[in-house]
């Protein structure tokens, strides 16, 4: 996944938060949810969803096998339990609940499974997703149009899902918890004479049934009285689209919004004010920012002047200015909280000596000039302008060209070359995999993933090990090795791991964050009645 | 019974940004009840504005009666409020200029404007005045007054809307009707239409008449007496014939042999040398004395005085009228 | 074209010798358009089969009312317009068969004189320049010489030299118009078509250039094309008259005679309702009764026959020729012999 | 009258193709492959290919913009590319905001501006009218995004007159902030047009015979001068009038109201080519209509011109 | 009347001297336009110097306007911003006026097909809302300070063109032009000597005017992440990254806000006095 960061600022990744004070009984029924979207969802299909907005709303309204709990494991959704893994990891049988209804009343059964998994490989579908279900056995040849059949995933009976993959892979259940391998019903995506309709009337088995959607406005979802886990506390979720931060902080100060996403700043501005302790909860985001170095280009091609980069950026100081409270320092690429983060791994110290010497040493004793490529909205700039000024003091001219982001990403993926940029790296899944092998491997230099156009035999056979290896611990091993492996070699400035702050009104209760976009269901939370305003 | 109206020393100044212009400065004349006075001089020397200060119409600011009254029937004009002036305006004394193009409002029909004044004045309900308004086109010639008092003024010649306007201001029954070169952007025989109109209807209606233009034929034929003002002054006033046989002032003089004549044979053509004063910069003594051929040393010092010289006669000369020399000193 | 052509009594075919300007049938249509596409909806017959000379040194005045298409003639012999039809033959050649560069130096023997000082001189121009600007173009002088060239021009028509510098605003109308006199005179023309010269300026300044006027015309032998609405200054500046109605000249004489001896109604009329200054002349006015008719749609036959007291049948279906009745005095009526009868 | 209505429509066929080629150059201009957004980070070459396939951009530019121009004259302004909503719907569900909040904020404007345009002409050196100029002027020196804040806070935060934001249902109430805001900005030029077209018609021939007819005042103002005055003003307003219908972008961005200019400039973006042709024409409809309306009340206003 | 007086533009000169509101609006401009000019002398600091050590600060003593979220000068950054706002508006306005004023020339001057053309040319134009056209240039060419001057320009021209050309119809038929061309003057010379003197009046207030529009375009495009770009600071783009700061740091929005409000105030009220005191039709003595 990982959409732009920019893009993507609204309520998704929610924190471990116990607003309300818990009250004797959660009151059934309790209101509406005021939320806000800082985007218009762009579609509610499960084939098409590529932003992380939109993946938290599908989440509402659509269940997978498996999905994640707030933590981020993997538990059953739709599965009654974790299904059977054959001994060769190649084999998954899922047996599925029973009585789970559609929101237009039809029970889902193992084919609406089958046809939802399908749909995603069809090449007629053009799914933006279909790489989620690579490894499942024909998918690629299927996906291609080279077959007819998809032999890996089977219905066995109305109630078991069989899926065989080609090839073990460690992650392939959280992969399944994706929006991807969301289910959906054959008939109410036939029913539009444009498939493509379906995306704005979608109908799931998920805890909310979509009532109304206006574009650019709001959605409105009510709870679904039949969820197969019982109905949510809420009676329905209003979510409001508004765009711009201020009007967000405008109606969560007038009272109109449960839950704000702070910025930076509004989160020290709610920290100073006494009415909001213990209503203000932080987790880190399963995310990663930093200044990737095109590894192919003079002058990145040459690994002293990475590392000289590297050395050049007091990265502690730029963002401890800008983001106190809300980094946590990154060596690596791998975030806390995932299996593989290594707390250890050393960084690159602020030493700008060393880095001139570096750069000498390389060839470019009096520096030289490069272009620093970026979107262009204001939390990037605080962090580009001081790198600019600081490589300016090792004797590097860095221009900053902003992009908005139709071009930014177009121009770090295969249409441009660019010197080094400053982007962010958001988790499909929460796993090590995740922040490594897209990144990194050099088989997915360029829109791949590895933007850095990294590329080092060494990792990439790590890599690939890793993938088959389905050992916990092992893998948590090779993922260490490998980032080590990786930023002895300083393809990135990586620069910190993202803390998010919410604010939540007093009224909220059973709200828990959350680190990984669509594990957020909204079933457990409640509204006490409310207090006096702010 | 009184004069109908009495202008007695009437002064008006415009503050402008160039310094002040004394446009009316010491004016005095008067007019009779049915009579035609004809107002002749230059553009600017300050007959438009002593027409426009009768209506207390001048633009303030900049412009400003300061001294002198004005007398209608015997009252203060300068004395009336507002409410009292604008029961005048239109009803008792009506006015027509210029340029029949600019002076009708080209968003409104003939016929609303006419009737507008005579609901305003007279009382009368919307219908009823514009049925008056169609007598009123009827009476000065209008052919089709039905149809004409439903168009709008661009839809008139010039002529014809110089009528509208002459309607307009009769409307009401005015004791005078002030016309400020009610011909002069008209065709040599438009212009002789319309002041045969005025003839015409002064004679059916009995009004007073003040006519100001600079065409001495347009006075020759329609005043019985004439002003000639000069630089915001008045310089000289006399019945018709007598000015025209024999001009007292300098300025008149000079005035009457300059102009080319039809029916007379005539040589080189007489030129009063100079400009006309800057109405900022006012020349001392008498103002027509650096234009003037008989200029002596009081002249240049002293303004004389408007004197009688017997026979309804005024002119203000030190050389012609002695400038009533006795009475200034 | 609708109506009859109009016969061109005024000489053959072949340009005259002895005249400095020949108009020959000149006509100017303005295309009126409308409609949903904007079609062609018919034309102003501003000017309407024109034709005169004007003989080097002596002035002929043209007089008419608005509209009658006296400033337009003027516009066309200038080539400031171009014409729908005709000739101007300017010392036997036929201007509008020039090609730019000579149209270019052709305008140096003809000058314009325009009638309102203020919007004829460029208000963000010094006199210098406007005086001086023809003299630059045709490349006569430049830079010092232009400088002395214009202060002789400033002060042969009476205005101060030393005010070279100042721009049009600074003076009078009746200076204004002086300062346009120099600009004509600047590249020593033969023609100089002097258009209302005189009527938006005051009475006591009117005569100042009407006497400069014929000075200049003495002194260098100028020919004027004097175009008025005045009829007394017309009179009085001119050796030749023509009265225009409605794009056509309607009657053409010496000035004394055609004063003295009107022979078109129209002429008559127009004598007639000139006030004159003269309180104790009584005499008989003839008042023409209405509008002049729309240029855009003139009457038929004679254009006069809509408001002529003497109107005949054949006036309303047949243009009257334009014809030499003795001593260069020409007329278009048909009705001359009759009138002339009684 | 007809038939220069139907002069004025067919003039605007030539109109509109000349909008949908420049839109269609400026777009083609634009770098960024629209497909980057549309697949997401992890994207193969083959999807890339499907997609362009899908989308035709595999074809050569005159024919994109043929097959464009084919179905757009045939009704069918395509489907968003980022959304795959037809571009109609959009626009029919999308104008209604616009329209709503552009006619309140027009009126109020109006008022506003000519209001204190022929107060400050009538009275050109009076304190009062001075400070209200001013005012006005102020307001417009603030940028409008911060106006719209001002606005919110004020009304909406802390008195709670007005909601603080958003499309609510649809009702007056919710546009009553916007409207204002965009009112009050857009009020001073139609305050100094009025101005200068009072001033100009106070100095007419035709008030002074208002006057001298012994008309007050206020009639010679209000009926002789403002009608002719407004004669001159109407271009203005029209002109501002279809500014504010072809969309007020960043008060629709800050006020989150989904209306015509928030759909296109999201369009511009995402490089969303059927939504920023669809706007980009129906905006070119939009003024032209309102532009012959705008003529249409001239003519009205102003008996002199009449159509044919 | 109007003898004896000095020039035009002295006359202008003296009323703008006398329009209160203008003399405000020149001061305001004067000083802006000189504090860009020396901005090396004026500002205490370098404007990009960063001390993340002292950021956020209020404006007090060694900060008269505090400093920003890098512990950069407000005021310095400010004063260095002014120059970067007047070129946008300078540029912009230089290209639009040039492209506009010769268009509306000749489409005035020549009337015919040339007007035809060129005025459907405009209407085209006019057709696509201001902002977004900038949008859309600005998309389409890359952020960056050319493609500033580039997209406010080009929005500009049509509206200049069609200001000018309606100055050129009114003034095409005046007899001062007759006699220039009566005297053999081409047309090129026509319309740059003769004709365009006479528009510059309009066109003067109408630059003024665009000045201030586009200080506030520029302010708008920030704020859609297209203004100016870093390091150069100008007054849009500083708002616009200030702008979350609004309640934890307010002088980082409200020291930019009021430089934009106090420029587009000056250029406002200079431009209602210039459109006073130029109009020529404005005369204090009647006939």
């Amino acid at each position: 996944m990982a959409r732009h960061p920019a893009a993507f600022l609204a309520l998704l990744v929610l924190l471990a938060a116990g607003c309300a004070r818990l009250p004797a009984a959660i009151p059934e029924g309790s209101g509406v949810w005021r939320g806000c979207l800082n985007r218009n969802p762009v579609t509610l299909d499960p084939a098409y969803v590529v932003t992380l907005l939109d993946s938290s709303i599908c989440a509402l309204l659509y269940n997978g096998l498996v999905r994640f709990d707030e933590s981020g494991r993997v538990v059953p959704d739709l599965a009654r339990t974790m299904p059977d893994v054959s001994a060769d990891g190649l084999t998954y049988t899922f047996e599925l609940r029973r009585g789970v209804r559609f929101h237009n009343g039809r029970e889902l059964t193992a084919e609406d499974v089958v046809y939802s998994f399908r749909r995603i490989l069809d090449p007629a579908t053009i799914s933006r997703r279909s790489w989620v279900f690579e490894a499942v056995e024909g998918a690629v040849a299927f996906n291609r149009d080279e077959r007819t059949d998809l032999p890996g995933v089977r219905a066995e009976g109305s109630h078991r899902v069989v899926i065989t993959l080609a090839w073990p892979l460690a992650h392939f259940l959280s992969l399944l918890a994706m929006p991807a391998g969301y289910v959906v019903d054959r008939n109410e995506v036939e029913r539009h004479t444009d498939p493509r309709d379906y995306g704005f009337h979608p109908v799931g088995t998920g805890p909310w049934v979509l009532e109304s959607w206006v574009p650019g406005a709001y959605l409105r979802l009510r709870a679904n009285p039949d969820y197969f886990e019982g109905r949510p506390h809420l009676d329905a979720l209003d979510y409001r689209i508004i765009e711009d931060g201020a009007t967000a902080v405008a109606e969560f100060r007038a009272g109109n919004l449960h839950l704000l996403r702070l910025g930076p700043v509004e989160h020290a501005v709610f920290q100073r004010d006494p009415r909001w302790e213990g209503f203000l909860v932080g987790a880190p985001d399963l995310a990663v920012y930093y200044l990737a170095l095109n590894c192919e280009k003079e002058p990145f091609d040459n690994v002293l002047v990475r590392q000289a980069v590297n050395h050049a950026i007091d990265r502690q100081a730029i963002l401890e200015a800008v983001l106190p409270g809300r980094y946590v320092l990154a060596n690596g690429s791998i975030p806390p909280g995932l299996d593989g983060h290594d707390p250890h791994l050393e960084g690159y110290r602020y030493d700008p000596a060393l880095a001139r010497r570096l750069l000498a040493a390389a060839g470019y004793p009096r520096g030289f000039r490069m272009e620093i490529v970026q979107t262009s909205s204001p939390g990037v700039l605080q962090i580009t302008e001081p790198i600019q000024r600081m490589l300016a003091e090792v004797g590097v001219e860095a221009r900053l060209v902003q992009l908005e982001s139709g071009a930014f990403f177009a121009t770090i993926g295969d249409q441009g070359n660019p010197d080094c940029f400053f982007v962010s790296w958001w988790a499909d899944i929460p796993d090590a995999e995740n922040f490594l092998y897209p990144l990194f491997h050099s088989r997915n230099r360029g829109g791949g993933g590895n933007r850095a156009r990294f590329s080092d035999p060494a990792v990439d056979a790590i890599l690939d090990r890793a993938r088959l290896t389905l050992g916990a611990a092992e893998r948590s091993e090779l993922y260490r090795d490998a980032q080590r492996l990786v930023f002895s070699q300083a393809p990135w400035v990586p620069l910190y791991f993202p803390i998010n702050y919410l604010a939540c009104r007093p009224e909220v209760g059973g709200f828990v964050a959350c680190s990984i976009a669509n594990a957020q269901k909204m079933t457990g939370v409640w509204l006490a009645p409310p207090p006096a305003a702010d | 019974m009184s004069r109908l109206l009495e202008l007695d020393k009437l002064k008006t100044y415009f503050y402008t940004e160039e310094g002040v212009v004394l446009a009316v400065d010491g004016v005095s004349f008067h007019i009779e009840r049915g009579e035609t006075l004809g107002v002749v001089g230059e553009s600017g020397c300050g007959k438009s504005v002593t027409a426009l200060s009768i209506l207390r119409l001048v633009p303030n600011p900049p412009g400003r009666i300061i001294g002198g009254d004005i007398l209608f029937e015997g009252q203060s004009i300068l004395r009336k409020t507002e409410a009292q002036m604008r029961d005048l305006r239109g009803n008792d004394i009506a006015m027509i200029f210029q340029e029949p193009m600019t002076s009708l409002n080209p968003v409104y029909t003939c016929g609303e404007q006419i009737a507008e004044a005579i609901e305003l004045h007279q009382g009368l309900r919307k219908r009823e005045a514009l049925e008056k308004a169609v007598d009123m086109l009827k009476l000065v010639g209008i052919p089709g007054p039905e149809r004409r008092v439903r168009e709008y003024p661009h839809q008139l010649s010039g002529g014809m809307r110089q009528r509208v306007m002459i309607a307009m201001a009769l409307s009401c029954n005015p004791k005078l009707l002030m016309a400020d070169e009610p011909t002069t952007a008209l065709d040599v025989t438009i212009q002789a239409q319309i002041l045969e109109l005025m003839k015409d209807l002064k004679q059916e209606l009995g009004m007073a008449i003040m006519l100001i233009t600079h065409d001495l034929g347009v006075i020759a034929e329609m005043a019985k007496r004439v002003v000639v003002m000069y630089a915001g002054k008045v310089v000289e006033e006399a019945d018709v014939a007598g000015l025209f046989r024999k001009p007292l002032h300098p300025y008149t003089e000079g005035l009457l042999s300059s102009i080319p004549r039809l029916n007379r044979p005539q040589g080189r053509l007489h030129v009063i040398t100079g400009q006309v004063p800057n109405p900022v910069n006012l020349p001392p003594g008498c103002r027509f004395h650096p234009r003037c051929p008989y200029t002596e040393d009081i002249c240049l010092q002293r303004e004389p005085e408007l004197v009688d010289t017997g026979g309804g006669r005024l002119v203000s000369c030190w050389v012609r009228a002695g400038g009533s020399r006795a009475e200034v000193a | 074209m609708p109506g009859k052509r109009r016969q061109v009594a005024v000489s053959g075919e072949e340009p005259r010798g002895d005249v400095l300007v020949e108009v020959k049938d000149l006509k100017k249509w303005f295309p009126v358009t409308g409609g949903v596409f904007g079609r062609l909806v018919g034309h102003v017959k501003a000017v309407d089969g024109v034709s005169f000379y004007i003989k080097p040194g002596e002035t002929l005045g043209l007089v008419g009312e608005s509209g009658c298409g006296k400033t337009t003639t003027g516009r066309v012999i200038l080539r400031l317009l171009e014409p729908t039809e005709g000739a101007v033959y300017f010392e036997g050649a036929n201007i509008f068969d020039l090609n730019r560069e000579q149209m270019r130096r052709l305008r140096r023997q003809m000058q314009i004189v325009f009638q309102d000082p203020y919007s004829s001189l460029n208000p963000r121009m010094t006199v210098g320049d406007i005086v001086g600007e023809a003299l630059e173009i045709h490349g006569v002088a430049r830079g010092r010489s232009k400088e002395k060239r214009v202060r002789e021009l400033l002060d042969v028509v009476g205005l101060n030299p030393q005010h070279i510098r100042r721009y049009p605003h600074e003076f009078s109308g009746g200076q204004r118009q002086r300062i346009g006199v120099a600009r004509a005179l600047a590249l020593n023309p033969k023609l100089i078509i002097c258009d209302e010269p005189v009527s938006a300026l005051d009475v006591s300044i009117q005569s100042q250039i009407l006497n400069l006027l014929e000075d200049l015309q003495a002194e260098f032998n100028l020919t004027y094309l004097f175009i008025a609405h005045n009829l007394s200054v017309v009179k009085h500046i001119s050796d030749r008259v023509g009265v225009m109605y409605l794009g056509q000249v309607v009657e053409l004489g010496g000035a004394e005679e055609l004063f003295a001896n009107p022979l078109h109604p129209y002429t008559e009329a127009l004598l007639s309702a000139i006030p004159l200054p003269d309180p104790e002349l009584k005499r008989d006015r003839i008042i023409l009764e209405g509008d002049v008719p729309s240029p855009l749609n003139p009457p038929s036959g004679c254009h006069f026959h809509t408001r002529c007291r003497w109107v005949q049948p054949i006036c309303r279906d047949e243009n009257p020729p334009f014809v030499d009745v003795g001593d260069e005095h020409f007329v278009a009526c048909h009705l001359r012999k009759t009138r002339e009868k009684q | 009258m007809t038939a220069y209505i139907v002069r004025r429509l067919a003039l605007m066929v030539p109109l509109l193709v000349g909008v949908s080629l420049v839109t269609f150059t400026l777009l083609y201009l634009v770098p960024g492959d629209p497909v980057q957004s549309l697949v997401g980070e992890r994207a193969t070459p083959q999807m890339v290919e499907s997609i362009r396939r899908e989308l035709g951009l595999d074809l050569p530019l005159h024919l994109r913009y043929g097959r464009w121009l084919a179905r757009t004259v045939r009704g069918d302004l395509g489907r968003s590319w980022a959304t795959h909503r037809p571009v109609m719907v959009s626009l029919i569900d999308r104008f209604p905001i616009t329209l709503k909040l552009s006619v309140l904020a027009f009126a109020l404007s109006t008022l506003l501006g000519v209001t204190v345009g022929v107060a400050t002409a009538v009275r050109e050196e009076a304190g009062g009218d001075h400070l209200a100029r001013w005012a006005l002027l102020g307001g417009q020196s603030v940028p409008i995004i911060y106006l719209c804040l001002v606005f919110m806070y004020v009304f909406g935060v802390w008195l709670r007159l007005t909601p603080v934001s958003g499309l609510g249902d649809g009702s007056i109430r919710y546009f009553l902030l916007p409207a204002g805001a965009l009112g009050l900005y857009t009020s001073v030029y139609k305050a100094r047009m009025t101005r200068s077209a009072m001033l100009e018609v106070l100095r007419q021939d035709y008030i002074r015979t208002a006057r001298a007819k012994g008309l007050s005042e206020r009639v010679v103002i209000y009926r002789h001068a403002l009608k002719n005055a407004m004669v001159t003003v109407v271009t203005v307003l029209g002109a501002g009038l279809s500014a504010l219908l072809v969309g007020s972008v960043l008060t629709e961005t800050v006020f989150g109201l989904p209306g015509i200019g928030k759909l296109q400039i999201d369009g511009v973006y995402a490089r969303d080519f059927p939504v920023v042709m669809g706007c980009f024409l129906f905006q070119a409809v939009v003024l032209s209509f309102t532009n012959l309306a705008m003529d249409m009340a001239y003519a009205w206003a102003n008996p002199r011109i009449r159509f044919d | 009347m109007g003898y004896g007086m000095d020039g035009l533009w002295a006359r202008a000169r003296r009323r703008l001297g006398r329009n209160r509101g203008a003399r405000a609006g020149l001061v305001i401009v004067g000083t802006l336009a000189v504090a860009a000019l020396l901005a090396p002398v004026l500002a205490p600091q370098p404007p990009g110097r960063m001390d993340l050590d002292r950021v956020l600060l209020p404006p007090g003593p060694g900060h008269p306007l505090g400093t920003d979220y890098f512990g950069r000068d407000m005021l310095s950054r400010l004063i260095y911003g002014a120059r970067v706002s007047l070129t946008v508006g300078v540029v912009a306005q230089s290209l639009s006026a040039t492209v506009g004023v010769t268009l509306g020339l000749v489409a005035g001057y020549c009337g015919g097909w040339t007007d035809l053309v060129i005025m459907r040319l405009v209407e085209l134009m006019l057709c696509f809302p201001d902002l977004l056209l900038a949008v859309g240039l600005t998309v389409a060419l890359g952020p960056g300070p050319y493609t500033l001057f580039l997209a406010l320009g080009l929005v500009g021209w049509p509206g200049m063109a069609r200001l000018v050309r309606g100055e050129a119809l009114a003034l095409r038929d005046r007899e001062f032009l007759e006699a220039a061309r009566a005297t053999g003057t081409g047309p090129v010379r026509v319309l740059w000597g003769h004709l365009f003197p006479n528009c510059l009046s309009p066109v003067i207030i109408a630059v003024t005017g665009g000045m201030a529009a586009c200080i506030m375009a520029e302010a708008s495009l920030s704020f859609l992440g297209l203004g100016a770009q870093p390091p150069t600071p100008s007054w849009g783009s500083m708002l616009n990254l200030g702008r979350p700061y609004l309640h934890l740091a307010p002088h980082l929005v409200i020291f930019p806000g009021l430089a934009i409000a106090l420029a587009v105030f000056g250029f406002n009220l200079l431009g209602d006095g210039l459109r006073d005191a130029l109009d020529p039709r404005r005369s204090d003595f009647p006939g």
